[in-house]
């Protein structure tokens, strides 16, 4: 399992390549409490673009995630789905409650302007 | 033997032995020459059970799984067999979310995914003596596709 | 459970076994992270011996093959198994160029590449009881060659 | 496996793809005694370059139809050998028999010199 993490303005970034199973599942997790320690961080994609293969481990990881960004009241998005994944997202439930995107760049301005909605609900 | 198309696999329940143990049934399976998407169903399936056998069954401790499958046919039986704690209340576990280990980051959708994935699911569990998970699916072989 | 990295596989001696044997082996060795030549040694002396049960030990008749596989450190040993009729003679038996089957194309190399491809071969037989070849393989893993 | 065959004059070239062992062999031999039934055909050329795993049962294979060609008085050369399959063929001693070339065309062209040694001994 291969984790690439980037950071822009307030939005963390994680793109995963390889398998993401209950083993390689502690990494991710791992992985996404270091990097949120930075509370500035109120966005947080996951990029599944490079998975060939993921199971419930993976449903029990995005779902454990969305509660941390919750809990900061951030957004979560979720972008690039391979088709070899796309069946158990759909199983699980998580489309109803995070957004899916086709590409990084897109996630990036749909969560921006869904962070401008928020900001201005607050600033009321 | 049961069949001619038989095979036993039998390993300790550790983490890393997950991906063996789905690339080994998936091995096996391809003499059927299934397609991709039925080779990704079969892969998750056996993730699921072998990953309940680790965290579920034996916990903490190292046990042994024994993964049997068989083809009758166009038919791939897999069977996931642990000697653990077992399950009570068969019932609730193969409900949708239920998890007994919500603090581990489990989603609860290990059946569900196991039912979807695969056209039959039996599972046979004594509480203290182990459980065993019996998945059947029925390959479109390839060459039986309609060509359209 | 003689190791934490342990396996161990049961088929029936058909040749269709053969590519699900190595392949089964090359996917357990790959944890110790093996070059592609590696890779392909153990594929190619597994197949010999799982090759040699089907066609020697077994003849005619369908038995039982049961690959072991462990690894210590970098030291991979894999066991291969049958019941069937032994060797009378294993100094003869493992000279290169030595056959009991010219008539099948067999070229009696079996034995001379598993030792040329492995670091160590033990062979263990009882007439009428059955055969063990044993091979050891230590693994240069990919992480710990120079990178000159 | 698969076998493709191709007759060049009195040369019979078969290109193997695939993994050569005990299981498959069989096929390639009953591929090569179907070809061979036509007596005209003076040289064997194997093309191995498609193969991605050879063991002793090839060297068998190989050896077989050394003799088949001998049997008649023919020639036989083999060519593109993959890194997987030299070793063993190394190991098999048949370099010391059977000519290996790089090519295709190189082998139809050293082996047609050849027959036309042999034509000409028979000739005298
Ligand atoms: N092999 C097993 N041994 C013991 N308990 C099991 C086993 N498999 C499943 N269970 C029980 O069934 C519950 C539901 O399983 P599952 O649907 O796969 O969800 P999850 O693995 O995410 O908890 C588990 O939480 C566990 O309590
Ligand atoms: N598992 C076995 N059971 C019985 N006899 C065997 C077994 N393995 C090898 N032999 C004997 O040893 C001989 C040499 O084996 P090997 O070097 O692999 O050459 P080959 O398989 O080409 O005959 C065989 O011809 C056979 O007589």
């Amino acid at each position: 399992m291969e984790i690439e993490k980037l950071i822009c303005d307030d939005c963390l970034i994680m793109r995963l390549r390889g398998e993401l199973d209950h083993h390689q599942a502690e990494q991710v997790r791992a992985a996404a409490d270091e990097a949120l320690q930075d509370k500035g961080l109120q966005r947080l994609i996951l990029n599944l673009g490079g998975l060939s293969f993921m199971d419930s481990a993976g449903i029990g990881v995005i779902l454990g995630r969305y509660k941390q960004m919750q809990q900061r009241q951030g957004q979560m998005a979720i972008c690039e789905i391979p088709r070899a994944v796309a069946k158990v997202l759909e199983i699980s439930g998580i489309p109803r409650v995070i957004p899916f995107y086709k590409s990084e760049i897109e996630a990036l301005r749909q969560t921006a302007r869904g962070a401008a909605v928020k900001r201005r609900a607050r600033q009321r | 033997m049961k069949s001619q198309s038989y095979m036993k696999l039998e390993i300790p329940s550790r983490s890393d032995n997950e991906a063996f143990a789905r690339v080994v049934v998936a091995a096996f399976a391809s003499r059927l020459d299934p397609t991709l998407d039925e080779i990704s169903d079969i892969k998750t399936a056996v993730s699921e059970a072998v990953t309940n056998a680790i965290i579920h069954a034996y916990e903490d401790r190292v046990g042994l799984i024994t993964i049997t499958a068989y083809l009758e046919q166009n038919k791939l039986t897999v069977e996931i067999k642990d000697e653990g704690i077992g399950i009570e209340d068969l019932e609730m576990a193969r409900q949708p979310l239920y998890t007994s280990k919500p603090e581990l980051d489990r989603s609860g959708m290990g059946f569900t995914i196991m039912e979807n994935f695969m056209d039959e699911v039996k599972v046979y569990s004594a509480p203290g003596k182990g459980t065993t998970v019996v998945l059947v699916k029925e390959i479109r072989s390839k060459k039986e596709l309609p060509s359209s």
